[in-house]
C-alpha cells in the first residue's frame, strides 16, 4: 500500500490525532499527536494491509527554536513490504511520549537510547535507565544546548589544544 | 528489572542466584561489552547487556563536523566493515541533495563494498570459531583478511578504515590491475570457504554447540527488529540490496541464503553461521558480475565542496554485513548536519540477547553473542 | 623487597639485570585489550602475518598474568574507571602500550563528549604507538621499542633513577 | 630400578642395602623431577606454540634460543619473578596453598612411570592403581584454588573441573581394566612385559574391545587433563582463565606446569597400558645401549601422543558442559564396561588370544590411519597450490613474502 493509502486509513481510524501526510525525498511521513501514538502504532501493526510488523528505526531530533523535540518513527512491513514514517512532537522543556514498547520490543533499546541522548521521557517504560552513557551522567548530550561537564570521575574532559602546548 | 533473590530447584531446597559480572573487558564479549549474568549454577537465568562502553558520540560529532567531513567517522561506526558504513552516509546526503552519482562510481562502491562484507563475515565466523575454542579457523580467517586488506589498501590507502566513499560518488577510481587481481583472489577464496566449512561448519562438536541453541523464530526476529543474516538465520527472505534495491544491485544476479534448520531448527546458532558463510559466496558471485560488466566513465559527480543539502530528512536502508543499517538524516539547510542516527544491526541483535539467555548455559551466552555476529562500536556507535 | 636498586653496579650485578630482563622482554605477555578499531589490527599483529608470538608476545584473558596492556583503540570515559582497575589487578612489572590515535591523545574523537582524549590521563603509558589504526607493522615496531626499552631497566643494581617500583616507568624521563 | 641397583650396590646387605636403594630412588627421582619433569612441562609449551604456529600458518616462538627453543625459560623466570598477587578477599591459606597440591598431585605420578625396563623410580605393585589415585589429588587443587580466590568464575572453573575430573576417573578407570585384565598385574613394567615389540603385539590390537579400551581411556584422559575438546575449567572464551583466573606469578606457573606436564603422563600412561611402553626387540646384551634403546622408544612413543593432543587441541572446539557429562555417563562408560566385559569374555574364549582378531584389528587401524593421511595430504596439497605471496604482486608485496 502506498503512504496516501495508510494515511487515508489511519485518517478514517483516528481522526484529527494524525496529521497531514508531507512528502519526503524517500518515504512520505504523517505526524502523530504524542498521546495517540501507541494506538495509531497497534493499529498501524494490526489492521489488515497494513501490517507494519517492525519498527525499523526509531530516531529523535531536538529542534530548540520550535521548543520541541521530534522523535521520528520509521516503520516497515515485512509481509506488505511497504513503509511509512510518523513523526511525534515533544514538548522541549518536559518531552513526554508514550511508548511503543508493547507494539514491537524493538522499541524498547531504542526509546531508552533516544531517553538517553536526548531526555525525552517513554511514560510507561518498563526499564527506562540510561543506556549508553553512564548512569551518573549529567546532561542529554544531544540536544543542541547540551554543555560537557568539566571533569567525569576526576577524569578531565577539558583539553589542551596541542598544537599550542609547549614542551617542558 | 527485579530479580528475586532466592530461587528454587526442583525439589524445592533454595539455592542462591549468582551474579556474575561478564565483561567490559571479556575475551568473548568482542570489544567492549558486558553482561550481567544472573545464573543458577551453569543455568543463566538473564544475562543483561550493558553497552556504551565504546560510545564515541559520533552523532553528535556529525553536528559539528559538517558533510564531507562526517565521511571518516563513518568508518568508526563499524571497523570491521567500514565501506558499508561509508556507503550509508554518502547515500544519505546524496538523497537528500538529490545527486545523481555516476555508474562506475557505483560500481566501485559495490566492488568495494562487498569485499569489506566478505572481510568482515571472515572475522565473524572466525570469532564464532575462537568463542568456541578453536581457534585455528580465526587465524586461517585473518590470514584470509589480511589479503583482502591488501586489495582494500590498494584501493584508498587504508587497511580497517578506508574513507573510500565521497558524497556524489568515490573518491578515487579502481588502480591498475585492481580487477585481475580481485579475480585472483576470488579464486583463491571460495576453495577456502569450503574449507572452513569442513574444519568449522560440519564439526560435529561445533554443530552441537550451536544447533538447537537460541532459537530465534521470524515473527520474533521481526519484532525484535533483528536485520540482516541474523534476520535471514531465522528464515525471513528479506535482504535490502535485492527487495529495496540501492546502488546498482538491481543489475546483478544473486540468491539470498536463508536458515534452514539443517542442523537444528529454523533460527538457531548455527543458522546464523552458515548464512553467513553463505552470504560470502553470494558476495563472491556480486563481485564477479561487477568486476565483469564495470562501466567506463567518471567515478564522481561534482558536489559543491560547501555542500548544503536542502532542508528535511531522510532515512536510508542499506544492507551492511550486520544486517540492514538505517541511517536517519536531517539537514536544516546549514553545511552541517542537523541530526544523524544509524540504527545498526548490532544495536537491536544486542536487545534480543537478554530474551533469549533465558534458562540458556553460560557456555551459551558466548555462542549467542558470536553467532549475532556483535561488534561494539556499532552497538554503541 | 630492599634488594631492589640497592647492590652496587659490577659485573655481577648488572650481568643479573640483564638476564631478568632478557627474560621479561622475550616473554611479554599482553592482555586482550582490545577496546575499538585498533583491535582488529592487534588481531591482526597476533595473526598470521605479523605473528607477535614470534617475539614470545601471547594474548592472555585474565591480568593477573599478563605485563603488557595494550590499550586498542578509543577509551571512553565509561571505560576509562574499568582500565584504571584492570591495570591494577596486574602484577608488576607491568606495561602499557598506547596504540592508536584515540589513546594517544584522543585522535579523530578529541572533541567527542564521551571520550577521555588519552589514557595517560588514567594510568602511565611507555609506548605510544601514533596511526588510526597503526598497522601490524607500526604495533611491532613499538613493542620493538619496549622491548628496548626494558633491557634498558636496572632491578638489581643501583639506579640514578627512580627506582622501579617507585613509579610508573611512564613518569621517568 | 632394583636390578640395577643391586649391579651398583654389589654384596652390600641389611640395613646398607637399604639405604643403597632409597639413596639411589631419591636421587633418581630428583633427576626425575629437576631434570626431566618441571623443563619438560616448560618445554611443551614451546613445542605446543611451535606446533600450534604452523597449524595455524603463523610461526611461532623464534627470536630467544635456535628455533625459539629457550622461549619456556623466558617465560618461567620471568614469571616466577613477576609479583605475586593474593586477592584481600582470597582465603588466603587455601589460596597459597592449591598449586603446591596440584603439583603434588601431577609430580607424584611420575613414582610409577617408567623410562625403560630398568629405569623407573619405584615398580610399585600397585603401580597403575597409584597413578589414577595420586592423579585425582589435582581435583582437590583445583577446587582449592577455585574456592579460595572468590571469583565467580575461579569457582565455576574450580566446579567445573571437579565434576569433570571425578566424572570421567570411571570410564577411564574402566578402560584401564582391559590391559590390566590381560597382563594379570598393576604394576607398570608388568603390563609393559606382557606386551611386545611388534605393533600387533601391542595390547591395544588385541581385540576390537582393546582398541575401544584404548579410544576411551585415550578421551578421559584428554578430560581428566583438561585438554581441548575437554578444557573447560579454563574455557577462556567462557570463564576468563577459568580456576587459576586470581593467580599470577610463580603461582599461576605452578598450574600451567602442573596442566602442560600432565601431557606427558598422560602420553606415559596411553603408551604403558595400550601401546606396548618401552618393548624393542632384543637387539644387543648390553644393558646400557638396551635401556637407551627403550627410553628412546618410550619417549617417542609418549610424545607421539603428546603431539596428538596438542593437534587435537588447535583443531577441534570445546564442548558445552552438559554435553559433557552426557558423553561421559550415557556414552562412554556403557563403552568401556562393554569394552571390559567384552576382553574378559575373549579372554576365556580364547585363552592364548587370536592372532588372525589382533592381525585384522591391527590392519583396520593401519587402513584408518592411512586413509586419513590421504585425505590430509590431498588438502596440504590443495593448500599449497594457492600461492600465498603471488597474491597481491603490488604495494603489499613486501608485506606477504
Amino acid at each position: 500500500m502506498d503512504s496516501t493509502g495508510i494515511h487515508a486509513a489511519l485518517r478514517g481510524h483516528f481522526d484529527t490525532a494524525v496529521g497531514e501526510l508531507a512528502p519526503g525525498p524517500f518515504e512520505a511521513s504523517i505526524e502523530v499527536d504524542a498521546s495517540a501514538i501507541e494506538a495509531v502504532c497497534t493499529f498501524l501493526r494490526d489492521e489488515k494491509g497494513l501490517e507494519f510488523d517492525n519498527l525499523s528505526n526509531l530516531s529523535g531530533a531536538d529542534y530548540p527554536e520550535l521548543e520541541r523535540i521530534q522523535a521520528v518513527y520509521s516503520l516497515f512491513s515485512y509481509k506488505q513490504r511497504h513503509s511509512i514514517t510518523l513523526r511525534v512532537n515533544a514538548d522541549r522543556t518536559a518531552p513526554v511520549i508514550p511508548t511503543v514498547e508493547a507494539v514491537w520490543p524493538a522499541a524498547n533499546w531504542l526509546e531508552r537510547e533516544i531517553f538517553d541522548l536526548l531526555g525525552v521521557e517513554f511514560s510507561g517504560h518498563c526499564d527506562l535507565r540510561r543506556i549508553l552513557l553512564p548512569e551518573d551522567w549529567v546532561g542529554y548530550p544531544l540536544r543542541k544546548d547540551y554543555e560537557e561537564q568539566p571533569d567525569y570521575h576526576g577524569i578531565s574532559t577539558v583539553r589542551e589544544n596541542l598544537l599550542t602546548m609547549k614542551r617542558d | 528489572m527485579s530479580v528475586e533473590l532466592e530461587i528454587h530447584d526442583s525439589q524445592g531446597l533454595p539455592t542462591e542466584e549468582m551474579t556474575l559480572n561478564m565483561g567490559p573487558q571479556h575475551p568473548s564479549t568482542h570489544g567492549v561489552l558486558r553482561f550481567i549474568v544472573k545464573a543458577d549454577g551453569e543455568v543463566m537465568r538473564r544475562a543483561i547487556p550493558d553497552i556504551g562502553y565504546l560510545h564515541r558520540s559520533i552523532e553528535k560529532i556529525a553536528e559539528k563536523v559538517g558533510w564531507h567531513g562526517f565521511m571518516p567517522y563513518t568508518d568508526r561506526v563499524d571497523y570491521v566493515a567500514a565501506m558499508a558504513c561509508n556507503q550509508g552516509w554518502a547515500m544519505a546526503a546524496e538523497q537528500l541533495a538529490g545527486i545523481e552519482v555516476p555508474r562506475r562510481g557505483e560500481y566501485c562502491r559495490v566492488i568495494a563494498a562487498e569485499l569489506s562484507r566478505i572481510c568482515s563475515h571472515l572475522l565473524g565466523v572466525g570469532a564464532m570459531g575462537m568463542d568456541m575454542g578453536a581457534i585455528t579457523p580465526f587465524t586461517h580467517a585473518l590470514r584470509e583478511r589480511d589479503m583482502i586488506m591488501d586489495l582494500l589498501e590498494e584501493l584508498c590507502g587504508a587497511r580497517l578504515t578506508f574513507n573510500y566513499m565521497r558524497i556524489g560518488g568515490v573518491a578515487w577510481d579502481l588502480p591498475h590491475d585492481f580487477v585481475e587481481k580481485v579475480s585472483h583472489y576470488l579464486d583463491h577464496l571460495e576453495p577456502v570457504i569450503e574449507e572452513f566449512n569442513q574444519l568449522l561448519g560440519y564439526n560435529r562438536i561445533y554443530v552441537k554447540r550451536f544447533a538447537d541453541v537460541a532459537t530465534v523464530d521470524a515473527d520474533m526476529a521481526i519484532a525484535w527488529g533483528l536485520v540482516g543474516p541474523n534476520l535471514r538465520g531465522s528464515g525471513v527472505d528479506f535482504d535490502v540490496r535485492r527487495d529495496l534495491p540501492y546502488s546498482v544491485y538491481e543489475d546483478f544476479d544473486f540468491d539470498v541464503p536463508l536458515g534452514s534448520g539443517e542442523m537444528g531448527s529454523i533460527g538457531d546458532c548455527w543458522d546464523r553461521y552458515i548464512v553467513r558463510m553463505r552470504e560470502m559466496v553470494e558476495s563472491i558471485r556480486i563481485l564477479r558480475q561487477a568486476l565483469a560488466g564495470i562501466p567506463e566513465g567518471p567515478v564522481i559527480a561534482k558536489v559543491a565542496r560547501n555542500f548544503k543539502p536542502p532542508v528535511g530528512d531522510v532515512h536510508v536502508k542499506i544492507e551492511a554485513p550486520r544486517g540492514e543499517q538505517s541511517w536517519y538524516v536531517s539537514s536544516d539547510g546549514s553545511e552541517y548536519p542537523h541530526r544523524v542516527h544509524i540504527r545498526t544491526g548490532s544495536f537491536t541483535a544486542m536487545g534480543i540477547i537478554d530474551r533469549l539467555s533465558r534458562g540458556l548455559m553460560i557456555a551459551d551466552l558466548v555462542a549467542v553473542i558470536a553467532s549475532m555476529d556483535i561488534v561494539a562500536p556499532e552497538v554503541d556507535r | 623487597m630492599s634488594l631492589i636498586n640497592s647492590a652496587p653496579e659490577m659485573v655481577l650485578t648488572s650481568t643479573v639485570d640483564q638476564v631478568l630482563n632478557w627474560t621479561r622482554k622475550s616473554s611479554l605477555w599482553y592482555m586482550l585489550f582490545g577496546l575499538a578499531c585498533c583491535a582488529i589490527e592487534m588481531m591482526h599483529t597476533g595473526g598470521p602475518r605479523a605473528d607477535l608470538d614470534r617475539f614470545g608476545m601471547v594474548p592472555r584473558a585474565t591480568p593477573r598474568v599478563s605485563d603488557l596492556m595494550i590499550i586498542a583503540g578509543t577509551l571512553t570515559l565509561k571505560m576509562a574507571l574499568r582500565t584504571k582497575v584492570l591495570y591494577e589487578q596486574m602484577p608488576d612489572p607491568k606495561y602499557v602500550v598506547s596504540m592508536g590515535s584515540c589513546s594517544n591523545c584522543g585522535g579523530l574523537f578529541q572533541y567527542a563528549y564521551s571520550v577521555c582524549d588519552g589514557v595517560d590521563k588514567v594510568i602511565p603509558v611507555d609506548v605510544y604507538v601514533p596511526g588510526c589504526p597503526p598497522r601490524p607493522e607500526a604495533l611491532t615496531e613499538g613493542l620493538i621499542m619496549l622491548q628496548k626499552k626494558i633491557m634498558q631497566e636496572k632491578w638489581i643494581t643501583r639506579s640514578s633513577d627512580t627506582p622501579r617500583l617507585g613509579g610508573p616507568i611512564g613518569e621517568r624521563t | 630400578m632394583q636390578a640395577f641397583l643391586d649391579t651398583l650396590l654389589g654384596d652390600a646387605v641389611g640395613l646398607e642395602r637399604q639405604l643403597g636403594y632409597l639413596a639411589g630412588m631419591v636421587v633418581f627421582g630428583a633427576v626425575v623431577v629437576f631434570g626431566f619433569v618441571l623443563p619438560f612441562a616448560g618445554i611443551v609449551t614451546w613445542a605446543e606454540r611451535r606446533i600450534w604456529a604452523r597449524i595455524q600458518s603463523r610461526v611461532g616462538p623464534n627470536r630467544v634460543g635456535p628455533f625459539g627453543f629457550l622461549q619456556w625459560l623466558a617465560d618461567g623466570v620471568k614469571n616466577i619473578l613477576k609479583e605475586d598477587i593474593i586477592p584481600t578477599v582470597a582465603d588466603r591459606p587455601l589460596f597459597r596453598f592449591a598449586p603446591y597440591v596440584v603439583m603434588v598431585g601431577f609430580i607424584a605420578a611420575f613414582v610409577c612411570i617408567p623410562f625403560s625396563g630398568d629405569l623407573i623410580i619405584a615398580d610399585l605393585n600397585i603401580g597403575i592403581l597409584y597413578v589414577t589415585a595420586v592423579t585425582s589429588v589435582v581435583v582437590v587443587g583445583i577446587l582449592m584454588a577455585g574456592w579460595s580466590s572468590n571469583n565467580r568464575w575461579s569457582l565455576l572453573g574450580g566446579i567445573r573441573a571437579a565434576t569433570q575430573i571425578i566424572s570421567y576417573e570411571i570410564p577411564a578407570s574402566l578402560a584401564i581394566f582391559p590391559a590390566v585384565l590381560l597382563s594379570g598385574t598393576l604394576s607398570m613394567q608388568g603390563i609393559i612385559g606382557e606386551q611386545g615389540a611388534a605393533p600387533w603385539q601391542w595390547h591395544m590390537f588385541h581385540s576390537p574391545f582393546t582398541l575401544l579400551g584404548f579410544g576411551l581411556f585415550f578421551t578421559a584422559a584428554l578430560a581428566e587433563g583438561n585438554r581441548t575438546p575437554f578444557d573447560l575449567p579454563e574455557a577462556e572464551s567462557e570463564l576468563v582463565a577459568g580456576f587459576a583466573t586470581e593467580y599470577s606469578g610463580m603461582r599461576s606457573t605452578l598450574f600451567f606446569m602442573a596442566e602442560w606436564g600432565n601431557l606427558y603422563v598422560i602420553g606415559a600412561l596411553v603408551t604403558t597400558l595400550y601401546l606396548g611402553g618401552w618393548q624393542v626387540p632384543q637387539f644387543t646384551y648390553n644393558p646400557v645401549l638396551m635401556n637407551l634403546a627403550q627410553m628412546g622408544v618410550f619417549l617417542g612413543k609418549s610424545l607421539a601422543c603428546v603431539f596428538f593432543m596438542i593437534w587435537l587441541r588447535a583443531t577441534l572446539p570445546r564442548v558445552r558442559v552438559d554435553q559433557l557429562m552426557a558423553l561421559c555417563w550415557k556414552y562412554m562408560v556403557p563403552l568401556a564396561m562393554l569394552s571390559v566385559f567384552g576382553t574378559a569374555t575373549l579372554m576365556v574364549a580364547l585363552p592364548n588370544g587370536s592372532h588372525t582378531l589382533r592381525m585384522a584389528t591391527f590392519a583396520v587401524v593401519v587402513g584408518v590411519v592411512i586413509r586419513f593421511a590421504f585425505k590430509v595430504r590431498f588438502h596440504l596439497k590443495r593448500s599449497r597450490a594457492l600461492d600465498y605471496s603471488s597474491l597481491s604482486t603490488g604495494a603489499s608485496q613486501g608485506l606477504s613474502s
